[in-house]
């Protein structure tokens, strides 16, 4: 699936193009920080914060005490005054001692100051993945933060997101959420060496398609794209569409997209109920110019907290042969198709390898 | 107006001017113009007073939804605190904030929260900023003792005192949570000794004794300028009125009327107005209540929002 | 819109009816206790707490200190090694300190620890509603706890369900957030004497109509009533349900009732995006019953912050003339009616009186 | 097994029985055949294992997701934490908390958290729950010198001290948060002494004198026991590994071998072993390594869930 278009493009890593795009970005605004657990160490968050101390030394890059609410509103107060904070959290479920700063304070702020005072603050967090990193090490919380008028919330999916959405959080005036994923972390993709910025609120269609869509978010767009590969041995072609941003979701993409195919399905790094796969399919059943009722499902975590043991960590996620599976029931209304899972073992590790 | 005599002369004048202003709200509010709840600070004015006194244009100052003294002290602008009161849109967030969110940027008025101690480690971050723009301004953060109860105080003294930011918490002790006493929420009153442990200068006033508070600031916001690192005061105090609203209420039970005749017999407003010479305190009185007449009818005359800005502001450009 | 059956039947207040659920919650068993910043002063959280002290003393009726996330550790913790507590918090908004052991702990715990753990809690939260509450004291945000599995999510919206839904959620053996509405505190209906339970994941069709649905959470299916009376002077008849618990949802009844009319509304007590609202269109979307395309809409708060001033803030609301108007919309197609204000005022002190 | 012959023999069996099983968990690792991330606590056993000796099975112990030592000194099951690393259905979780949620309610093993500083109010709640219950049972909760930089840990204090729960607060003080040391986190070494000013007892243990902390730990647990309220122990120490995985890490510079040298020095697992005599230690020695393999084998053998049980226990009954 390699879309490479020349040999002598350079490819990055996931975690190399999120540090390549603070490095930048910090280069270029000298207000811009970065601190959070553990990105001085010698670990640097697996890599992603690598290099940034050695050139901005510790007055900019630095870690902090075991006190994520406290250091939030750090960070919010610094960048009322001007700073350019980078929070980093390696896991997003720690957000959820932070909530209170960032949806009572930063997220309010422009809006509740009447416009005087602005929170141009990044949020850096991870969803974890892999085995065993059990209930507390595994949420992807984007849609809590959806929710609240005045976040903003970003998934890259691949490298070269990764590198663009940092950059572009960064130069954006209000609290930007950037929700990496573990497992996209040694993925590649061609990375522009330039300083350049992915717009917020503009969906990439991975993959054409006329007889399904597939929406899917964060790693998971990577999970349908193997899905899709293998629906179309199938006779099935998927358009799979990665929404990039969260919120602004842009909608119109996917719309256009439903409204060609008629049948949708949303892939989710989280959980169902009251999520963003949720609200796609919602905006899609309220669309005035999708006309026929278009067949939908939703994919995500189970609704379960997330075990550690492999035999039930493997029914708790999606993957390409269940995606696969549930694109064929969607596509077809059978169910008759069982995909070899060999092949669709090697799912998350396939690379889509830019430009975009 | 012409400067002040003396420093007593210009802490009367910073106190009465919130004492009018506060009293005038209360005045108003049976009256429904006021279109928010109003916390009163009636009687523990002198600390911020004191304290921002010593502060500049740029230094920041950071209180809580009971703010209005701190954003009269350090010269948010009357008018723009009124008619925000009253929900206009010459407010000072455009009647989007009401009387628990001040803020005046322009001057330094850090904005206010109403999620008690939630305005403490943004307090800090501004510190932060300053520190690393290579100012020389400081940060004054004031909260109630409640506030100190969350794990976010603890926090921003520690980060505060790891990094040598340039701020000073204060916390204007008036032994109540709404109508909870220190004792069912405190183990031991040992505040000013246990965020001493931290390494920074703790000093408890248990007297509203205003010209040691004053002196007292005076030197830790010297000190904090040049670089030494956070510092903390606890000042015991008294809250006049009832938690929320205009009204007193010692008939409630849940505190002594004994008490509040105590603390209203050492009225900083009253014992520092009778240092002046009549004359200045004439001028001082007339001055405030001629900005706060003219602060009410600015509210008055000045408009609503209209529905259609209801979507103003909810990002930034 | 008095059902009143009989005129001995006793009426309660919202704030008297979970006074009375809390009371005789403990009297039935004594392992119960309520906890929370001032439920024990003269003020009595709005009288909800009213006369709890003088019965059960200050072991069992306890104010804390300011430090929502300990406490509500503790609560969990007490819960584990076998009391049931009710943890009180004036506003919703102040939950968001205590995310993380509610959604880490609380939530988590009866799964992460293989069913050998129980955290029978029950957490009473209010919207504040009224002038001048704010950014801060204004928040609907029980579409963040329902996205969570292991959390359970109730919200009555009459003096009934306060009752009956407090004695379910202290009998329940999971974390059960009861969300209040500061408006329905001084509504009325008939509250039976003795001890009863509401049924969770059971809908209420408060009014039948074959036109639309409209689907309104906590106060808004009063508004929602109010508004479908205004409708029904115009010809349209409108079915009014309250889900009265969020979650476990009964999808049910909502499903049954748009298979019928083909039309939904829904309005919520919150934002739109990732919220209920979004959750409930997206099952009607996914519905296999439901066979042609229906009409649908959510309402909910404005997506921005809340203002204080009113102006802004009747613009934020949904109300009974901007429900009716929607509803009119999505049953006839056109736009042409406008209620009269004056009439539409009285919607949210129009008092619903069970027995249901 | 024969009852032991001394404390020092008792406190040996406990320690040791932690070490052996950690070792084996640090050779069984490379093989995947554990399912989720280690944190071991080898060098650290002395601190769980003495100050657990006076607890009773009525009794809770709180850990973190460093908790081996915790769940096996209260007497959790050595077969169900195996199989549970193992990720099997025998585990002590049933394979969906691997060895970051260790739980053993028989035993009262409180379950643990892998968010740091998370179990210090649920720790305190079990507290509440028996002055309520009228029991004379007390708590330990162990966390890391980094638990105590959250803000929960002040809150947790204030609320034990002010209700005078039966408590008492182990900070296991490795000096590191990952590799982050105590400088960088700390304004000021003197967390003891804060503590203090809850007034309630508080000691620093800055050598692993596991007689010492055992007998300080005895008289408090008995006062606590008698209606003292809470308690709290600092004791300095050494984590010999890398934080997560089964490795030593000196090489990664973030810490010195000098340092890891002098601990080992002071390794209590050997100086109290030399203590017992040669067949007492022999005795203990064979059982433990007897135990270990059996919870290995108990481990392998079990079975693994199968996929339709995902959905079990998300609420309870
Ligand atoms: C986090 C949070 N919890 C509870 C409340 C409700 N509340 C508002 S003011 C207050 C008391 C605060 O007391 P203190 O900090 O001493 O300030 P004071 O009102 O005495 O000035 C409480 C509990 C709140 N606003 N925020
Ligand atoms: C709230 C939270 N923040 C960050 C982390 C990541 N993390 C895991 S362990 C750890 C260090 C904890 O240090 P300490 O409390 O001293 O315990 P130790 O590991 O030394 O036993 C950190 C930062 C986490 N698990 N939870
Ligand atoms: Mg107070
Ligand atoms: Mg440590």
């Amino acid at each position: 699936m390699s879309m490479l278009t020349s040999r002598s493009a350079r490819v990055l890593k996931y975690f190399e193009a999120l540090s390549e795009g603070a490095y930048q970005a910090m280069e270029e605004d000298s207000r811009v920080f970065m601190m959070g657990l553990d990105i001085d160490d010698h670990k640097s968050i697996q890599g992603s914060t690598k290099g940034l101390l050695d050139k901005f030394g510790s007055e900019r890059i630095f870690t902090t005490p075991l006190s994520e609410d406290a250091m939030t509103g750090v960070a919010i107060g610094a960048a009322m005054a001007g700073q350019r904070p980078i929070h980093v959290h390696i896991r997003m479920d720690f957000l959820l001692l932070c909530m209170n700063q960032l949806v009572n304070i930063a997220a309010k702020s422009h809006y509740m100051y009447g416009g005087t005072v602005q929170v141009p603050m990044v949020i850096r967090t991870m969803i974890g993945k892999s085995w065993g990193q059990g209930a507390q090490h595994s949420q992807g919380l984007h849609s809590l933060f959806a929710h609240i008028p005045g976040m903003k919330v970003v998934a890259p999916s691949n490298a070269y997101d990764a590198k663009g959405l940092t950059i572009q959080a960064v130069r954006d005036n209000n609290p930007v959420l950037i929700m990496e994923h573990r497992l996209l972390y040694g993925s590649e993709t061609v990375v522009p060496e330039e300083a350049y910025a992915v717009e917020f609120g503009k969906a990439r269609v991975m993959r054409e398609g006329k007889d399904l869509t597939i929406v899917g978010v964060s790693n998971m767009v990577n999970e349908a794209y193997r899905a899709a590969e293998l629906l179309a041995e199938q006779g099935i072609e998927a358009e799979v569409i990665d929404p990039v941003t969260i919120s602004p979701l842009d909608f119109e993409t996917i719309e256009r997209s439903v409204n060609k195919t008629g049948r949708l399905l949303v892939v989710d790094n989280a959980w169902l109920n009251c999520g963003v796969s949720a609200e796609i399919v919602a905006r899609v059943a309220e669309s005035e110019i999708i006309e026929v009722k278009p067949k939908v499902r939703r994919m995500g975590f189970a609704e379960t907290t997330c075990p550690t043991t492999p035999t039930l960590e493997d029914a708790f996620y999606p993957n390409p042969k269940t995606i696969a599976m549930s694109a064929y029931r969607l596509a077809t209304g059978e169910d008759g198709w069982i995909p070899d899972s060999k092949r669709c073992e090697l799912a998350y590790q396939s690379q889509f390898k830019g430009p975009f | 107006m012409a400067p002040y005599s003396s420093i007593e002369a210009r802490l009367y004048a910073s106190i009465a001017l919130t004492r009018r202003v506060e009293e005038i709200i209360a005045d108003i509010y049976p009256s429904d113009k006021i279109k928010s709840p109003v916390h009163l600070a009636i009687g523990q004015e002198y600390i911020a007073s004191s304290v921002i006194d010593h502060l500049r244009e740029s230094d920041f100052a950071a209180g809580t939804y009971r703010g209005h003294g701190v954003y009269l002290s350090k010269g948010g602008d009357v008018n723009a605190l009124m008619a925000e009161l009253y929900g206009k849109k010459t407010g000072c967030a455009k009647g989007r904030a009401g009387s628990m969110h001040l803020v005046d940027s322009s001057k330094g008025v850090v904005g206010m929260s109403a999620v008690v101690g939630t305005g403490i480690p943004v307090a800090v971050g501004h510190a932060l900023a300053i520190k690393q723009q290579g100012r020389d301004d400081v940060v004054v953060v004031f909260m109630g003792d409640g506030a100190t109860e969350e794990g976010c105080f603890s926090e921003s003294i520690n980060f505060a005192a790891l990094q040598k930011l340039p701020i000073l918490f204060v916390v204007e002790n008036n032994r109540l949570a709404i109508h909870e006493p220190l004792t069912k929420r405190w183990a031991a009153d040992t505040l000013t000794e246990r965020v001493a442990t931290y390494g920074i200068p703790a000093k408890r006033f248990k007297e509203p004794d205003v010209l040691a508070i004053h002196a007292h600031a005076g030197d830790l916001i010297d000190t904090i300028r040049k670089g030494a690192g956070p510092a903390f005061m606890e000042c015991h105090t008294h809250r006049w009125f009832e938690h929320v609203g205009p009204n007193e209420d010692y008939d409630q039970g849940y505190r002594s009327l004994e008490e509040g005749k105590e603390w209203r017999a050492k009225d900083v407003y009253v014992t520092l107005g009778k240092q002046l010479s009549k004359d200045e305190k004439y001028r001082i009185d007339k001055s405030i209540e001629e900005q706060v007449m003219a602060a009410v009818e600015f509210a008055e005359n000045s408009s609503f929002p209209s529905p259609e800005e209801l979507y103003d502001y909810v990002y930034a450009n």
